[in-house]
Protein backbone atom coordinates (compact mmCIF):
# COMPACT_ATOMS: atom_id res chain seq x y z
CA UNK A 1 0.00 0.00 0.00
CA UNK A 2 0.99 3.80 -0.57
CA UNK A 3 1.23 6.13 2.64
CA UNK A 4 2.79 9.82 2.34
CA UNK A 5 5.26 10.67 4.76
CA UNK A 6 6.12 14.28 5.69
CA UNK A 7 8.76 14.95 7.72
CA UNK A 8 9.71 18.83 9.74
CA UNK A 9 12.33 20.89 10.95
CA UNK A 10 15.51 18.47 11.97
CA UNK A 11 13.81 15.52 10.92
CA UNK A 12 13.18 17.14 7.72
CA UNK A 13 16.70 17.96 6.88
CA UNK A 14 18.16 14.71 8.37
CA UNK A 15 15.77 12.47 5.80
CA UNK A 16 16.94 15.83 2.67
CA UNK A 17 12.74 15.80 2.00
CA UNK A 18 9.73 17.49 3.12
CA UNK A 19 7.05 14.93 1.73
CA UNK A 20 7.70 11.56 -0.07
CA UNK A 21 5.28 8.68 -0.95
CA UNK A 22 6.09 5.48 0.56
CA UNK A 23 5.18 1.96 -0.56
CA UNK A 24 4.77 -0.49 2.36
CA UNK A 25 3.17 -3.47 3.75
CA UNK A 26 -0.37 -3.55 4.82
CA UNK A 27 -0.46 -2.76 8.69
CA UNK A 28 2.94 -1.39 8.98
CA UNK A 29 3.33 0.45 12.29
CA UNK A 30 5.04 3.85 13.00
CA UNK A 31 8.39 2.16 14.55
CA UNK A 32 8.75 0.61 11.25
CA UNK A 33 8.06 2.96 9.18
CA UNK A 34 10.92 4.98 11.26
CA UNK A 35 13.23 1.99 10.96
CA UNK A 36 12.61 1.96 7.41
CA UNK A 37 13.95 5.56 7.36
CA UNK A 38 16.40 4.93 9.24
CA UNK A 39 18.67 2.59 6.87
CA UNK A 40 18.32 5.15 4.28
CA UNK A 41 19.00 8.43 6.37
CA UNK A 42 21.00 7.57 8.94
CA UNK A 43 21.30 10.82 10.69
CA UNK A 44 17.89 10.03 11.54
CA UNK A 45 19.34 7.85 14.72
CA UNK A 46 20.25 10.90 16.67
CA UNK A 47 16.69 11.81 16.77
CA UNK A 48 15.10 9.00 17.02
CA UNK A 49 14.29 9.36 21.37
CA UNK A 50 12.38 12.35 20.97
CA UNK A 51 10.08 12.22 18.11
CA UNK A 52 6.79 12.34 18.00
CA UNK A 53 4.29 11.27 15.06
CA UNK A 54 0.83 12.55 13.50
CA UNK A 55 -0.97 10.06 11.50
CA UNK A 56 -3.66 12.32 8.77
CA UNK A 57 -2.66 15.25 11.93
CA UNK A 58 -3.15 13.41 14.61
CA UNK A 59 -0.65 12.82 17.20
CA UNK A 60 -0.60 8.75 17.28
CA UNK A 61 2.34 6.44 19.47
CA UNK A 62 4.95 4.82 17.40
CA UNK A 63 3.08 1.60 17.91
CA UNK A 64 -0.12 2.92 15.54
CA UNK A 65 -0.79 0.91 12.23
CA UNK A 66 -1.57 2.45 8.87
CA UNK A 67 -3.63 2.70 6.38
CA UNK A 68 -3.46 3.08 2.59
CA UNK A 69 -3.36 6.40 1.83
CA UNK A 70 -2.62 8.07 5.35
CA UNK A 71 0.16 10.45 6.33
CA UNK A 72 2.43 10.40 8.40
CA UNK A 73 3.85 12.99 9.96
CA UNK A 74 7.42 12.72 11.86
CA UNK A 75 8.85 15.61 13.67
CA UNK A 76 11.21 16.48 16.46
CA UNK A 77 9.91 18.34 19.87
CA UNK A 78 7.73 21.22 18.64
CA UNK A 79 9.25 24.91 19.70
CA UNK A 80 6.99 27.58 18.37
CA UNK A 81 5.43 30.40 20.48
CA UNK B 1 -15.55 35.04 19.85
CA UNK B 2 -12.49 32.26 18.89
CA UNK B 3 -10.07 33.94 16.27
CA UNK B 4 -7.01 31.91 15.01
CA UNK B 5 -4.65 32.61 12.44
CA UNK B 6 -1.12 31.55 11.24
CA UNK B 7 0.13 34.14 8.94
CA UNK B 8 3.76 34.61 7.71
CA UNK B 9 3.13 38.79 7.93
CA UNK B 10 4.45 40.54 11.13
CA UNK B 11 1.29 40.38 13.11
CA UNK B 12 -0.82 43.95 14.10
CA UNK B 13 -0.64 44.13 17.97
CA UNK B 14 -2.81 47.19 17.56
CA UNK B 15 -5.25 45.89 15.98
CA UNK B 16 -5.56 42.35 17.99
CA UNK B 17 -5.31 44.19 21.47
CA UNK B 18 -8.30 46.21 19.76
CA UNK B 19 -10.66 43.50 18.65
CA UNK B 20 -10.02 41.90 22.06
CA UNK B 21 -12.66 42.34 24.57
CA UNK B 22 -16.37 43.16 25.20
CA UNK B 23 -18.26 45.20 27.10
CA UNK B 24 -19.10 42.65 29.71
CA UNK B 25 -15.35 41.67 30.28
CA UNK B 26 -13.35 43.47 33.09
CA UNK B 27 -10.11 42.11 31.71
CA UNK B 28 -7.75 41.72 28.59
CA UNK B 29 -4.72 40.02 28.74
CA UNK B 30 -2.88 39.86 25.87
CA UNK B 31 0.72 37.79 25.88
CA UNK B 32 3.14 38.61 23.14
CA UNK B 33 6.07 36.22 22.03
CA UNK B 34 8.65 38.45 20.88
CA UNK B 35 11.87 37.10 18.99
CA UNK B 36 15.07 37.77 21.64
CA UNK B 37 18.16 38.48 20.57
CA UNK B 38 20.37 35.94 22.79
CA UNK B 39 19.57 32.43 23.70
CA UNK B 40 21.80 30.02 25.60
CA UNK B 41 24.41 33.16 25.85
CA UNK B 42 24.57 33.37 22.04
CA UNK B 43 23.31 36.08 19.89
CA UNK B 44 20.87 35.85 17.70
CA UNK B 45 20.59 37.51 14.52
CA UNK B 46 16.96 36.36 13.67
CA UNK B 47 14.79 33.44 14.15
CA UNK B 48 12.95 31.40 11.47
CA UNK B 49 9.84 29.28 12.02
CA UNK B 50 8.85 26.14 10.35
CA UNK B 51 5.06 24.78 10.60
CA UNK B 52 3.32 21.91 9.76
CA UNK B 53 0.40 24.26 8.54
CA UNK B 54 -2.92 21.84 8.76
CA UNK B 55 -1.60 20.34 11.73
CA UNK B 56 -1.06 23.60 13.50
CA UNK B 57 -3.94 25.57 12.81
CA UNK B 58 -5.99 22.57 13.89
CA UNK B 59 -3.81 22.21 17.18
CA UNK B 60 -3.96 26.08 17.70
CA UNK B 61 -7.70 26.22 17.42
CA UNK B 62 -8.09 23.66 19.90
CA UNK B 63 -6.18 25.55 22.43
CA UNK B 64 -8.01 28.72 22.17
CA UNK B 65 -11.44 26.69 21.99
CA UNK B 66 -10.45 24.57 24.89
CA UNK B 67 -9.22 27.53 27.05
CA UNK B 68 -12.22 29.63 26.06
CA UNK B 69 -14.59 26.87 27.08
CA UNK B 70 -12.83 26.11 30.14
CA UNK B 71 -12.46 30.05 31.50
CA UNK B 72 -15.63 31.33 29.90
CA UNK B 73 -13.86 34.14 27.44
CA UNK B 74 -15.87 35.97 26.01
CA UNK B 75 -12.78 36.73 23.43
CA UNK B 76 -10.07 34.42 22.39
CA UNK B 77 -7.46 35.78 19.90
CA UNK B 78 -4.21 33.67 18.55
CA UNK B 79 -1.83 34.69 15.81
CA UNK B 80 1.31 33.09 14.93
CA UNK B 81 3.86 33.75 12.56
CA UNK B 82 5.77 31.19 10.30
CA UNK B 83 9.15 32.20 8.04
CA UNK B 84 11.54 34.70 9.04
CA UNK B 85 11.29 37.04 12.11
CA UNK B 86 13.27 39.51 12.99
CA UNK B 87 14.67 40.44 16.53
CA UNK B 88 12.55 42.33 18.51
CA UNK B 89 8.97 41.13 16.51
CA UNK B 90 6.00 39.17 17.67
CA UNK B 91 6.53 35.46 16.69
CA UNK B 92 3.15 35.10 18.42
CA UNK B 93 0.33 37.06 20.05
CA UNK B 94 -2.57 36.02 22.16
CA UNK B 95 -5.35 37.67 23.62
CA UNK B 96 -8.24 36.96 25.81
CA UNK B 97 -10.96 38.70 27.76
CA UNK B 98 -13.31 37.84 30.43
CA UNK B 99 -15.43 39.66 33.36
CA UNK B 100 -12.68 38.74 35.87
CA UNK B 101 -8.87 38.96 35.32
CA UNK B 102 -7.94 35.65 36.79
CA UNK B 103 -9.90 33.24 33.63
CA UNK B 104 -8.09 36.17 31.12
CA UNK B 105 -4.69 35.34 33.33
CA UNK B 106 -5.13 31.48 33.41
CA UNK B 107 -6.12 31.20 29.88
CA UNK B 108 -3.83 32.90 27.63
CA UNK B 109 -0.94 31.07 29.81
CA UNK B 110 -2.68 27.53 29.49
CA UNK B 111 -2.40 29.06 25.36
CA UNK B 112 0.97 29.70 25.50
CA UNK B 113 1.95 26.36 27.04
CA UNK B 114 0.21 24.59 25.24
CA UNK B 115 1.20 25.99 21.79
CA UNK B 116 4.96 25.68 23.13
CA UNK B 117 3.91 21.56 24.04
CA UNK B 118 1.63 20.45 20.75
CA UNK B 119 1.67 23.15 18.15
CA UNK B 120 3.80 22.13 15.42
CA UNK B 121 5.79 24.23 14.64
CA UNK B 122 9.51 24.77 14.91
CA UNK B 123 11.85 27.30 15.83
CA UNK B 124 15.51 28.12 14.27
CA UNK B 125 17.73 30.92 15.81
CA UNK B 126 20.64 31.72 13.54
CA UNK B 127 23.84 33.07 14.88
CA UNK B 128 26.62 35.10 13.28
CA UNK B 129 27.90 31.98 12.95
CA UNK B 130 25.15 29.21 11.73
CA UNK B 131 21.78 28.02 13.02
CA UNK B 132 19.75 25.29 15.17
CA UNK B 133 16.58 23.88 15.70
CA UNK B 134 15.45 24.68 19.15
CA UNK B 135 14.14 21.37 20.40
CA UNK B 136 13.34 22.09 24.47
CA UNK B 137 10.64 24.37 26.05
CA UNK B 138 11.57 27.61 28.17
CA UNK C 1 12.63 50.83 33.03
CA UNK C 2 9.43 51.56 34.99
CA UNK C 3 7.01 54.35 34.19
CA UNK C 4 4.12 54.98 36.16
CA UNK C 5 1.61 56.81 35.41
CA UNK C 6 -1.65 58.25 36.48
CA UNK C 7 -3.87 60.13 34.56
CA UNK C 8 -7.48 61.94 33.71
CA UNK C 9 -7.09 61.33 29.61
CA UNK C 10 -7.75 57.86 28.04
CA UNK C 11 -5.25 55.77 28.03
CA UNK C 12 -3.40 54.81 24.38
CA UNK C 13 -2.72 51.26 24.56
CA UNK C 14 -1.29 51.07 21.62
CA UNK C 15 1.54 53.07 22.96
CA UNK C 16 2.22 51.37 26.21
CA UNK C 17 2.42 48.03 24.55
CA UNK C 18 4.78 49.35 21.78
CA UNK C 19 7.13 51.17 24.95
CA UNK C 20 7.49 47.88 26.49
CA UNK C 21 9.60 45.16 25.71
CA UNK C 22 13.31 45.51 24.91
CA UNK C 23 15.10 43.08 22.30
CA UNK C 24 16.08 40.74 25.43
CA UNK C 25 12.48 40.35 26.15
CA UNK C 26 10.84 36.99 25.16
CA UNK C 27 7.65 37.83 26.76
CA UNK C 28 5.52 41.04 26.90
CA UNK C 29 2.63 40.61 29.05
CA UNK C 30 -0.24 43.42 29.05
CA UNK C 31 -3.31 43.56 31.18
CA UNK C 32 -5.78 45.77 30.79
CA UNK C 33 -8.91 46.36 33.02
CA UNK C 34 -11.76 47.95 31.36
CA UNK C 35 -14.95 49.25 32.54
CA UNK C 36 -17.90 46.72 32.44
CA UNK C 37 -21.27 47.33 31.22
CA UNK C 38 -22.60 45.37 34.55
CA UNK C 39 -21.52 44.66 37.90
CA UNK C 40 -23.46 41.97 40.70
CA UNK C 41 -26.52 42.15 38.28
CA UNK C 42 -26.77 45.87 37.79
CA UNK C 43 -26.39 47.31 34.35
CA UNK C 44 -23.42 50.18 34.69
CA UNK C 45 -23.52 53.10 32.56
CA UNK C 46 -20.37 54.39 33.93
CA UNK C 47 -17.53 54.89 36.32
CA UNK C 48 -15.51 57.32 38.26
CA UNK C 49 -12.36 56.64 40.06
CA UNK C 50 -11.32 59.03 42.74
CA UNK C 51 -7.49 58.77 43.56
CA UNK C 52 -5.24 60.00 46.51
CA UNK C 53 -3.23 61.86 44.48
CA UNK C 54 0.17 61.61 46.17
CA UNK C 55 -0.33 58.48 47.73
CA UNK C 56 -1.69 56.44 45.18
CA UNK C 57 1.31 57.59 42.70
CA UNK C 58 3.72 56.22 45.47
CA UNK C 59 1.72 53.33 46.14
CA UNK C 60 1.74 52.36 42.46
CA UNK C 61 5.43 52.86 42.05
CA UNK C 62 6.32 50.95 45.10
CA UNK C 63 4.55 48.00 43.32
CA UNK C 64 5.60 48.42 40.15
CA UNK C 65 9.61 48.54 41.32
CA UNK C 66 8.73 45.56 43.54
CA UNK C 67 7.87 43.32 40.80
CA UNK C 68 10.41 44.96 38.65
CA UNK C 69 12.70 43.72 41.10
CA UNK C 70 11.46 40.10 42.33
CA UNK C 71 10.93 39.34 38.80
CA UNK C 72 13.87 40.97 37.13
CA UNK C 73 11.52 42.67 34.54
CA UNK C 74 12.97 44.58 31.78
CA UNK C 75 10.04 47.08 31.12
CA UNK C 76 7.07 47.85 33.18
CA UNK C 77 4.52 50.49 32.56
CA UNK C 78 1.72 50.90 34.96
CA UNK C 79 -0.55 53.75 33.55
CA UNK C 80 -4.50 53.97 35.88
CA UNK C 81 -7.12 56.83 35.18
CA UNK C 82 -8.70 58.66 37.82
CA UNK C 83 -12.44 60.69 37.11
CA UNK C 84 -15.03 59.14 34.46
CA UNK C 85 -14.69 56.44 32.78
CA UNK C 86 -16.84 55.29 29.90
CA UNK C 87 -17.69 51.43 29.67
CA UNK C 88 -15.37 50.12 27.33
CA UNK C 89 -12.81 52.00 28.17
CA UNK C 90 -9.00 51.00 29.79
CA UNK C 91 -9.30 51.99 33.78
CA UNK C 92 -5.91 50.76 34.00
CA UNK C 93 -2.76 48.86 31.89
CA UNK C 94 -0.16 47.33 33.29
CA UNK C 95 2.71 46.07 30.62
CA UNK C 96 5.66 43.92 31.51
CA UNK C 97 8.52 42.54 29.68
CA UNK C 98 11.44 40.11 30.84
CA UNK C 99 12.92 37.35 29.05
CA UNK C 100 10.89 34.53 30.02
CA UNK C 101 7.27 34.37 30.12
CA UNK C 102 6.79 33.32 33.31
CA UNK C 103 7.72 36.17 35.10
CA UNK C 104 6.39 38.55 32.62
CA UNK C 105 3.02 36.82 33.70
CA UNK C 106 3.92 36.53 37.70
CA UNK C 107 4.60 40.66 37.94
CA UNK C 108 1.49 41.51 35.83
CA UNK C 109 -0.72 39.87 38.24
CA UNK C 110 1.30 40.83 41.49
CA UNK C 111 0.63 44.05 40.20
CA UNK C 112 -2.84 44.39 39.62
CA UNK C 113 -3.34 42.26 42.88
CA UNK C 114 -1.55 44.93 44.91
CA UNK C 115 -3.55 47.74 43.16
CA UNK C 116 -6.35 45.93 44.58
CA UNK C 117 -4.98 45.74 47.51
CA UNK C 118 -3.30 48.81 48.51
CA UNK C 119 -3.56 51.90 45.78
CA UNK C 120 -5.73 54.01 47.41
CA UNK C 121 -8.45 54.81 44.45
CA UNK C 122 -11.46 53.75 44.61
CA UNK C 123 -14.24 52.92 42.08
CA UNK C 124 -17.81 54.54 41.96
CA UNK C 125 -20.46 52.65 39.50
CA UNK C 126 -23.19 54.50 38.22
CA UNK C 127 -26.58 52.66 37.49
CA UNK C 128 -29.43 54.33 35.28
CA UNK C 129 -31.09 54.60 39.14
CA UNK C 130 -28.28 55.55 41.17
CA UNK C 131 -25.00 55.01 41.98
CA UNK C 132 -22.28 52.93 44.90
CA UNK C 133 -18.62 53.25 45.90
CA UNK C 134 -17.42 49.82 45.22
CA UNK C 135 -15.26 48.77 48.10
CA UNK C 136 -14.76 45.19 47.64
CA UNK C 137 -12.02 43.56 45.39
CA UNK C 138 -13.18 41.07 42.85
CA UNK D 1 -1.69 71.35 67.97
CA UNK D 2 -2.90 71.52 64.47
CA UNK D 3 -3.59 67.98 62.08
CA UNK D 4 -5.10 67.95 58.70
CA UNK D 5 -7.77 65.72 58.04
CA UNK D 6 -8.05 64.21 54.20
CA UNK D 7 -11.37 61.86 53.39
CA UNK D 8 -12.24 60.14 50.41
CA UNK D 9 -15.15 58.45 48.83
CA UNK D 10 -17.68 56.88 51.40
CA UNK D 11 -15.90 58.33 54.18
CA UNK D 12 -15.67 61.86 51.85
CA UNK D 13 -19.24 62.00 51.41
CA UNK D 14 -20.39 60.74 54.80
CA UNK D 15 -18.37 63.21 56.53
CA UNK D 16 -18.99 65.76 53.85
CA UNK D 17 -15.52 67.46 53.23
CA UNK D 18 -12.73 66.33 51.40
CA UNK D 19 -9.75 68.36 53.48
CA UNK D 20 -10.18 69.86 57.06
CA UNK D 21 -7.48 71.28 59.55
CA UNK D 22 -8.53 70.10 63.11
CA UNK D 23 -6.99 71.38 66.62
CA UNK D 24 -6.52 68.52 68.72
CA UNK D 25 -4.56 67.45 71.94
CA UNK D 26 -0.71 66.42 71.56
CA UNK D 27 -0.41 62.71 71.15
CA UNK D 28 -4.10 62.13 69.79
CA UNK D 29 -4.22 58.89 68.28
CA UNK D 30 -5.72 57.81 65.18
CA UNK D 31 -8.60 56.13 66.81
CA UNK D 32 -9.47 58.94 68.72
CA UNK D 33 -9.62 61.37 65.72
CA UNK D 34 -11.85 59.47 63.91
CA UNK D 35 -14.21 58.82 67.89
CA UNK D 36 -14.01 62.71 67.23
CA UNK D 37 -15.37 62.85 63.37
CA UNK D 38 -17.85 60.33 64.59
CA UNK D 39 -19.97 62.62 66.78
CA UNK D 40 -20.26 65.33 64.04
CA UNK D 41 -20.71 63.20 61.07
CA UNK D 42 -22.53 60.35 62.44
CA UNK D 43 -23.01 58.59 59.30
CA UNK D 44 -19.39 57.54 59.83
CA UNK D 45 -20.51 54.89 61.87
CA UNK D 46 -21.60 52.48 58.91
CA UNK D 47 -18.27 52.32 57.94
CA UNK D 48 -16.17 52.29 61.08
CA UNK D 49 -15.00 48.77 60.66
CA UNK D 50 -13.38 48.75 57.36
CA UNK D 51 -11.15 51.91 57.38
CA UNK D 52 -8.08 52.37 56.24
CA UNK D 53 -5.47 55.50 57.85
CA UNK D 54 -2.41 56.82 56.52
CA UNK D 55 -0.54 59.31 57.81
CA UNK D 56 1.36 61.51 55.80
CA UNK D 57 1.16 59.05 52.70
CA UNK D 58 2.16 56.42 54.53
CA UNK D 59 -0.42 53.41 55.82
CA UNK D 60 -0.65 53.35 59.55
CA UNK D 61 -3.11 50.90 62.36
CA UNK D 62 -5.67 53.35 64.07
CA UNK D 63 -3.40 53.14 67.55
CA UNK D 64 -0.79 55.26 65.63
CA UNK D 65 -0.39 58.96 67.48
CA UNK D 66 -0.49 61.76 65.73
CA UNK D 67 2.44 65.22 65.29
CA UNK D 68 1.56 68.57 64.82
CA UNK D 69 1.56 69.13 61.32
CA UNK D 70 0.69 65.90 59.99
CA UNK D 71 -1.90 64.83 57.36
CA UNK D 72 -4.26 61.87 58.39
CA UNK D 73 -6.17 60.25 55.57
CA UNK D 74 -8.97 58.36 56.26
CA UNK D 75 -10.65 55.72 53.44
CA UNK D 76 -12.64 52.89 52.68
CA UNK D 77 -11.28 49.56 51.16
CA UNK D 78 -9.52 50.33 47.93
CA UNK D 79 -10.98 49.13 44.97
CA UNK D 80 -9.03 50.65 42.06
CA UNK D 81 -7.77 48.69 38.94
Amino acid sequence: MKIKIKAFASVREACGFDEKELTVSDGITVKEVVLLLEKSHGSLSDLLESLLYAINEDYCHDDATLSSGDTLAIFPPVSGG
Amino acid sequence: MVQVVIQQEPIDITRVTADAGTDSDGAVVVFIGRARNNSNGRTVTRLEYEIYDGMAHKELRKAAEDASARWSLNSCIVVHRYGPVAIGEASIIIATSAPHRDNAFEAAQYIIDTVKEKVPIWKKEYYSDGSSWIHETE
